[in-house]
């Protein structure tokens, strides 16, 4: 199905989709190279002059510069592994015959639909806070001394909250992966001798790789740039143990009014994000036939 | 381009996307989330009464998102807010900048020089008022008087740092969740930079020498963030480290603070028994000194301002006006009692006899008067300002600086690395804004 | 209505060149079937006459004019396809209404027009179905109602009973023979199979990498194949292949002999082997004959009664008049 | 698995998967029954579960403070409408990826979901500069553009993987039975792939209600949609659990609603043809 008409037909059809991503990248990309060379500062008006890489050099010699890269990898890979593993278990329990599969699916669901925003300050204020929360109710109930856990160990609280709401996505693709599973393979498997274990390992697994291909790089995307959940739990501290590349660039470029300095650490952020997108497009490449 | 968002806005009503229309001249109003402002907006009714063609849209935010969005605005010419909510760090800045309306034609009955003077002072550029303060503020020690006496002590009206460290320890009683004293902890140039700035100021501390040099490795520096974090660590709450004002005002009122040393504005909500456990238990006490002749208080306004370039200026000026009047503390006062009107920016307020029996009122008022914005500390410095520093610099250094202090605080890194990262941080800011200048 | 002229059509790839330059004319009327092994191009060429491809160069003719750059919908085909392509969310009815509807043709008459090819087709009594509630012969023959409709210059059919399963092939093959019958409209047919060929064809033509290999009649492909090919390709079982002594007898650098053009004697022949296995089909019994010393395996059709088992020697001897000669470049020898 | 299990089997799994379900959920029921609480009851140590005093008065006070139906409103004409412009971009342009595959549609395809990893607070600054400019700060419609464009690529993604999945012999009938580019994709391509468009909407509709970053940064109240709501809660005045509850009750129930109704399309839609 390709003739001239089609082809041109389909250029047309896909341009406007396009042109208009293109402009959404390269405008505010262009500008945001052009501020990052610039002194400009939102608090202090005037010429902006033109001073070069200064702002990149005040970027990479930031002190929250390299704790910042490493909390963004920690933080995307630690709710990666988190998700995945629970989420494969979960599902596995999931696809188990049992009495209202329907209602659990729904409770587990739940979470996925909620605001970040609200659900950091839910599990900020009414769990994880040392003197109200639940938790802290929970370990005084025990006879434990409440456990501060945003300022004790404040990019694992973060992982928390953060896995728990992407937990329901991974569980779910992962559930319909295991529905899929053709169900002669795992009695052939069984026929010829392999335990629950290797089955799950051998053939369980290698099934859903598709499948957790998808949730990582779904969940990638929209990891690389957490920022609410920060935002309203730590602001990025204590100290700066919880900032996060995304972030650092917002202290500086709204907190601070840095725009050039903000701006040097976007491009910084873009190039890395692509680093990460090449990456991943490599691995889907290989496992999504696209 | 007020034409092209009418514009889009008439292309957006074609297509179901606009706002319903309204034929009032509508204003937008920025504020912070607490509780006097919040009332104002309750009141918003009863200023439609005296200007029903003003249609009153309020932008209800935290403050740090607050700070954040209104500065955006204002300093891009954004449009987008009538009236702002900015303190005595912002006006004075923001006005030699051009971005402020001056409100040099309020009416005579506002009567102008009923402001109390440092207050009005904070707010004047080159003679001329760009805010009008809508509460002012000093801090305070607020006590649990009841606390107090079980264990046996007594609060002087000007305690010094040694009794409060003293008493603090001596009121914990981990087990039964009662902490001697509630500091603020939050990073944040507004929250525990605010409260370690002044605290650092009763001790001879201070931001820079008079050239502009970064002062963190000053020994008074290293006294009050040493006696802070023993301080805390042994009679404060757990997760301190994430505590701001209301944070401890939420602890405060449920019990669970012997001391808090904190906004005088806060003295209403404590003593309000329909939010407090506590409210008749509260005592009120100026805030710390060392013996240097400085106490640890600050000094703020949170305050109207208009946006130049605003294309409702005589409405918001109404606006402006009216919720900054005497006749709106009046209001207040009729609605919800004397305790409840927003303190600290008129004289003729403290020398009203309803409100001279208000526990906290000649405590707020001494606090008040006892701050110094030309001469915060010990020492002589460049800058202007008590618990802030008035360059525009200085909210980029403090947010830094300020997660340092609470690092420290959190027990991730020691007093003195987090001092040594606080003049890492300001040296290298300063030199990027150039100063000396 | 309905002549099709192709004239020096190329069809590239990318690099590969998957038809060379081609002549065919197929005239009104005909039944035509392009019959070849897979990847022969049989398929694409179709394609480019629907005009769902480009051609590379050359010139499609239709009914006299240039429909080259004419867009599919405006070249009067209709075209039935191998998986069917029924649109799974619209009713029988509406399927078969579809190509009216999209010419804008009046209510009544499509109602008249599906009334009668859902008559002819068996489907009355499904037109408020869907197409997933159908059995495969039922779609096909939505498929094909749906393309009568239109009253097409012609009927482009890929491959359309290849998803059947054998029984039904049969029936359906009788069913679209009819339909052309009654029709005497122009339809060409893709298949793979040379049983369908043989047996619906007006005229086969045999594609082998885009080349025509030999256009004719069914029967005149069957006698007179014109190079060892299409011999080996038309026919069931296979046409023997010989090369070497035996064909040199002949004069020719190989011979074929179809297995029914061989009798076969338990005594004597002209050649002689072991039957390794026997295929009883009731009316007629295949041997497939080893150790012939003149190909690999030799497959001799006889008569149900004959009867000889694994292991058995049989001779052989072909009907001298049935020989086909082929020379070194694999022409056919006069 | 075909083999039959035991009812005490059933019974186990059936314990264990409630449990955890229970778990998973106890967050938001929290939440849910916090927001019924007086403040006092909200903290209470032990804490209460079910045996207080139900009020309704903190919907009161969150409903008097902002008005929640214009911000509700706000989120739905955005979500909605960022969707659906989205999907009339994106089915053309997936149409194009999944029937007319060239060699850089693969190249295409992956760029575009790169442009979602753009961080946005790098290009905030730009992207308010040119809001001002043109007039669209606090502005629906400015809201809707760029929900539209951030959500584009996930959009056309995930259409692009249901299209792969029709059959392209369909369109080809279509074409031979006479339907222009327009009809094909209407009448045919549209309906056929309903169920995928169907969970490429609700998926988009809920990553649009709750985006957070850009419907803060650039609204202030025209425009502004529940996430503004909620940014007002987002530090305590005194006692604040049982409001901050009914506040976060109002803003996630609307989607939690329609995220329950619709959940097997979006189990779908959540799949990205990854699942067959």
């Amino acid at each position: 199905m390709a003739t001239q008409h089609s082809r041109a037909a389909a250029r047309l059809m896909i341009s406007p989709a396009v042109i208009l991503l293109l402009a959404w990248m390269l405008i505010p990309l262009g500008l945001t190279i052009y501020f990052s060379v610039l002194r400009y500062n939102l608090l202090m008006p005037g010429d902006n002059p033109f001073v070069g890489l200064e702002n990149y050099e005040f970027f990479f010699t930031d002190p929250a510069f390299t704790g910042a890269v490493w909390n963004t990898v920690m933080l995307v890979v630690g709710v990666l592994i988190i998700t995945v593993v629970g989420g494969t278990m979960l599902a596995l329990l999931l696809n188990q015959p049992m009495f209202g599969q329907g209602i659990v699916r729904i409770l587990v669901i739940a979470p996925f639909f909620v605001m970040p925003t609200v659900s950091a300050l839910v599990w900020k204020n009414m769990f994880m806070n040392p003197v109200n929360g639940l938790f802290a109710h929970l370990a005084k109930g025990l006879g434990f001394e409440a456990f501060d856990f945003l300022s004790t160990v404040p990019l694992l609280s973060i992982i928390l909250i953060v896995s728990w709401q992407w937990l329901p996505f991974a569980t779910l693709i992962l559930l319909t992966a295991f529905q899929s599973l053709d169900s002669e393979q795992l009695e052939a498997a069984e026929m010829d001798g392999a335990t629950g274990v290797a089955r799950f390992w051998y053939i369980m697994l290698p099934h859903l790789a598709r499948a957790i291909t998808v949730v990582i790089l779904i969940q990638t995307i929209f990891l690389l740039s957490i920022f609410a959940e920060i935002l309203v739990t730590t602001s990025g501290g204590p100290g700066t143990a919880s900032t996060n590349l995304t972030y650092l660039i917002y202290a500086q470029s709204l907190l601070q009014f840095d725009v050039g300095l903000g701006s040097a650490g976007g491009v910084f952020a873009i190039i890395l994000a692509n680093i990460v997108a090449i990456f991943l497009m490599r691995m889907i490449g290989k496992n999504l036939d696209l | 381009m007020r034409f092209i968002k009418s514009l889009a806005g008439a292309a957006a009503s074609a297509t179901l996307l606009a706002a319903p229309m309204t034929l009032a001249e509508t204003i937008t109003i920025a504020t912070v989330n607490n509780g006097d402002m919040i009332r104002m907006q309750g009141l918003t009714a009863e200023f439609n009464a005296l200007h029903p063609d003003i249609e009153v849209n309020w932008v209800t935010l935290e403050e740090n998102v607050l700070r954040q969005r209104v500065t955006t605005d204002v300093a891009t010419q954004g449009g987008q807010y009538d009236v702002m909510t900015i303190g005595t760090y912002e006006v004075p800045i923001w006005a030699a900048q051009g971005w402020l309306v001056a409100l040099d034609d309020l009416p005579a009955d506002y009567d102008i020089d009923d402001l109390l003077p440092s207050i009005r002072d904070g707010l004047t550029v080159d003679g001329k008022l760009y805010a009008a303060p809508f509460y002012g503020e000093s801090s305070m020690v607020m006590y649990r008087t009841d606390l107090f006496e079980a264990a046996g002590l007594e609060m002087p009206a000007a305690p010094s740092w040694d009794f409060i460290n003293e008493a603090a320890r001596k009121l914990t009683d981990k087990d039964g969740e009662i902490y001697g004293i509630c500091l603020r902890g939050k990073a944040g140039w507004g929250e525990n930079i605010a409260f370690l700035t002044a605290t650092a100021n009763s001790y001879g501390a201070r931001w820079f020498d008079e050239e502009w040099k970064p002062q963190f490795d000053s020994d008074a520096w290293k006294q009050t963030l040493t006696m802070y974090i023993d301080l805390m660590q042994e009679a404060g709450p757990p997760g301190s480290a994430s505590n701001g004002f209301n944070e401890n005002l939420a602890l405060f009122q449920t019990g669970k603070c012997a001391m808090w040393i904190d906004a005088t504005v806060a003295a209403s909500f404590v003593t309000n028994p329909k939010d407090s456990q506590v409210a008749d238990k509260v005592g009120f006490a100026l805030a710390p000194d060392n013996g240097l002749g400085k106490r640890g208080n600050w000094l703020w306004a949170w305050s109207l301002g208009i946006p130049a370039g605003t294309d409702s200026e005589e409405a918001a000026k109404k606006f402006v006006a009216w919720a900054t009047s005497k006749a709106y503390l009046e209001l207040v006062a009729d609605k919800e009692g004397w305790a409840n009107v927003p303190p600290g920016t008129r004289a003729s307020l403290y020398a009203n006899p309803e409100y001279q029996k208000v526990p906290f009122a000649q405590m707020t008022l001494d606090s008040i008067s006892s701050a110094d914005p030309k001469n915060p500390t010990v020492d002589p410095v460049p800058y202007v300002g008590v618990q802030f520093v008035a360059i525009p610099e200085f909210q980029g250094i403090a947010t830094a600086i300020g997660q340092q202090f609470s690092a420290a605080l959190a027990g991730q890194i020691t007093a003195e690395q987090a001092l040594q990262n606080a003049q890492v941080l300001a040296e290298r800011e300063m030199r990027r804004a150039g100063y000396p200048k | 209505m309905g002549r099709i002229v192709l004239k020096k059509v190329t069809k590239s790839f990318g690099e590969t060149n998957v038809i060379p330059p081609l002549d065919l004319e197929i005239e009104d009327g005909e039944f035509v079937v392009f019959v070849g092994p897979s990847g022969c191009g049989k398929s694409t060429l179709l394609r480019l006459i629907a005009g769902l491809e480009d051609v590379t160069s050359g010139n499609i003719e239709i009914d006299g004019t240039d429909a080259t750059a004419a867009p599919p919908a405006k070249r009067r085909l209709a075209m039935v396809f191998q998986s069917y392509a029924l649109y799974p969310h619209m009713t029988v009815r509406k399927n078969i209404a579809f190509p009216m509807k999209m010419a804008g043709m009046p209510e009544d008459e499509q109602k008249r027009r599906i009334d009668s090819a859902a008559k002819a087709l068996n489907l009355t009594d499904y037109l408020d179905r869907r197409p997933g509630q159908l059995s495969g012969g039922q779609r096909q023959r939505v498929a094909i109602g749906r393309a009568i409709v239109r009253e097409p210059a012609a009927f482009l059919f890929d491959e359309p009973l290849s998803n059947l399963d054998a029984a039904l092939r049969v029936g359906m093959r009788l069913e679209i023979s009819e339909l052309h019958e009654r029709l005497a409209t122009t339809m060409i047919y893709v298949t793979h199979d040379q049983v369908e060929a043989m047996t619906m064809a007006d005229k086969i033509v045999v594609l082998r990498a885009g080349h025509i290999e030999q256009v004719g009649s069914p029967l005149t492909l069957y006698r007179e194949p014109r190079n060892l090919f299409v011999a080996g390709f038309i026919g069931s079982p296979k046409m023997n292949l010989i090369e070497g002594n035996a064909a040199a007898q002949h004069g020719a650098h190989a011979i074929g002999i179809r297995p029914e053009h061989i009798e076969v004697s338990d005594q004597s022949g002209e050649w002689q082997g072991t039957v390794m296995v026997s295929e009883h089909l009731g009316s007629d019994t295949f041997f497939h004959v080893q150790d012939t010393g003149l190909a690999e395996t030799m497959t001799v059709r006889a008569s149900g009664e004959v009867g000889f088992k694994h292991g058995d020697t049989i001779f052989m001897t072909p009907r001298a008049d049935q020989l086909h000669r082929f020379g070194k470049d694999g022409l056919r020898l006069p | 698995m075909a083999r039959a299990i035991t009812p005490r089997q059933k019974w186990t799994f059936t314990l264990v998967a409630w449990g955890i379900g229970l778990l998973i959920f106890f967050p938001i029921l929290w939440t849910i029954l916090t927001s019924f609480k007086t403040e006092a009851q909200a903290i209470a140590d032990p804490p209460v579960f079910f045996a207080f005093d139900w009020t309704t008065e903190n919907y009161t006070t969150v409903q008097e403070r902002s008005n929640y139906f214009h911000h509700f409103m706000n989120s739905v004409i955005i979500a909605l409408g960022s969707t659906l412009i989205g999907l009339a971009i994106a089915i053309p342009a997936a149409w194009s990826m999944a029937f007319q595959p060239a060699r850089r549609t693969k190249d295409i395809l992956m760029w575009m979901l790169s442009t979602k990893m753009l961080p946005p607070v790098g290009v905030l600054v730009p992207i308010y500069l040119i809001f001002r400019d043109v007039g669209l700060l606090d502005t629906r419609i400015g809201l809707v553009i760029v929900m539209t464009l951030i959500n584009l690529p996930i959009i056309i993604w995930m259409l692009f993987t249901y299209f792969r999945e029709i059959p392209v012999d369909i369109l080809e009938a279509a074409r031979m039975d006479g339907a222009t580019l327009r009809e094909e994709i209407i009448y045919i391509l549209t309906p056929m792939a309903v169920p995928g468009i169907a969970s490429t909407l609700l998926l988009n509709v809920i990553l649009a209600w709750n985006e957070a970053f850009w419907t803060i940064n650039l609204t202030a109240d025209d425009a502004a949609p529940l996430t503004a709501f909620i940014a007002s809660y987002s530090s305590p005045e005194g006692l604040f659990y049982a409001k901050l509850s009914a506040a976060s009750t109002m803003a996630i129930a609307p989607i939690l609603i329609i995220g329950w109704f619709s959940q097997k399309q979006l189990v779908r839609g959540l799949t990205f043809g990854a699942v067959k």
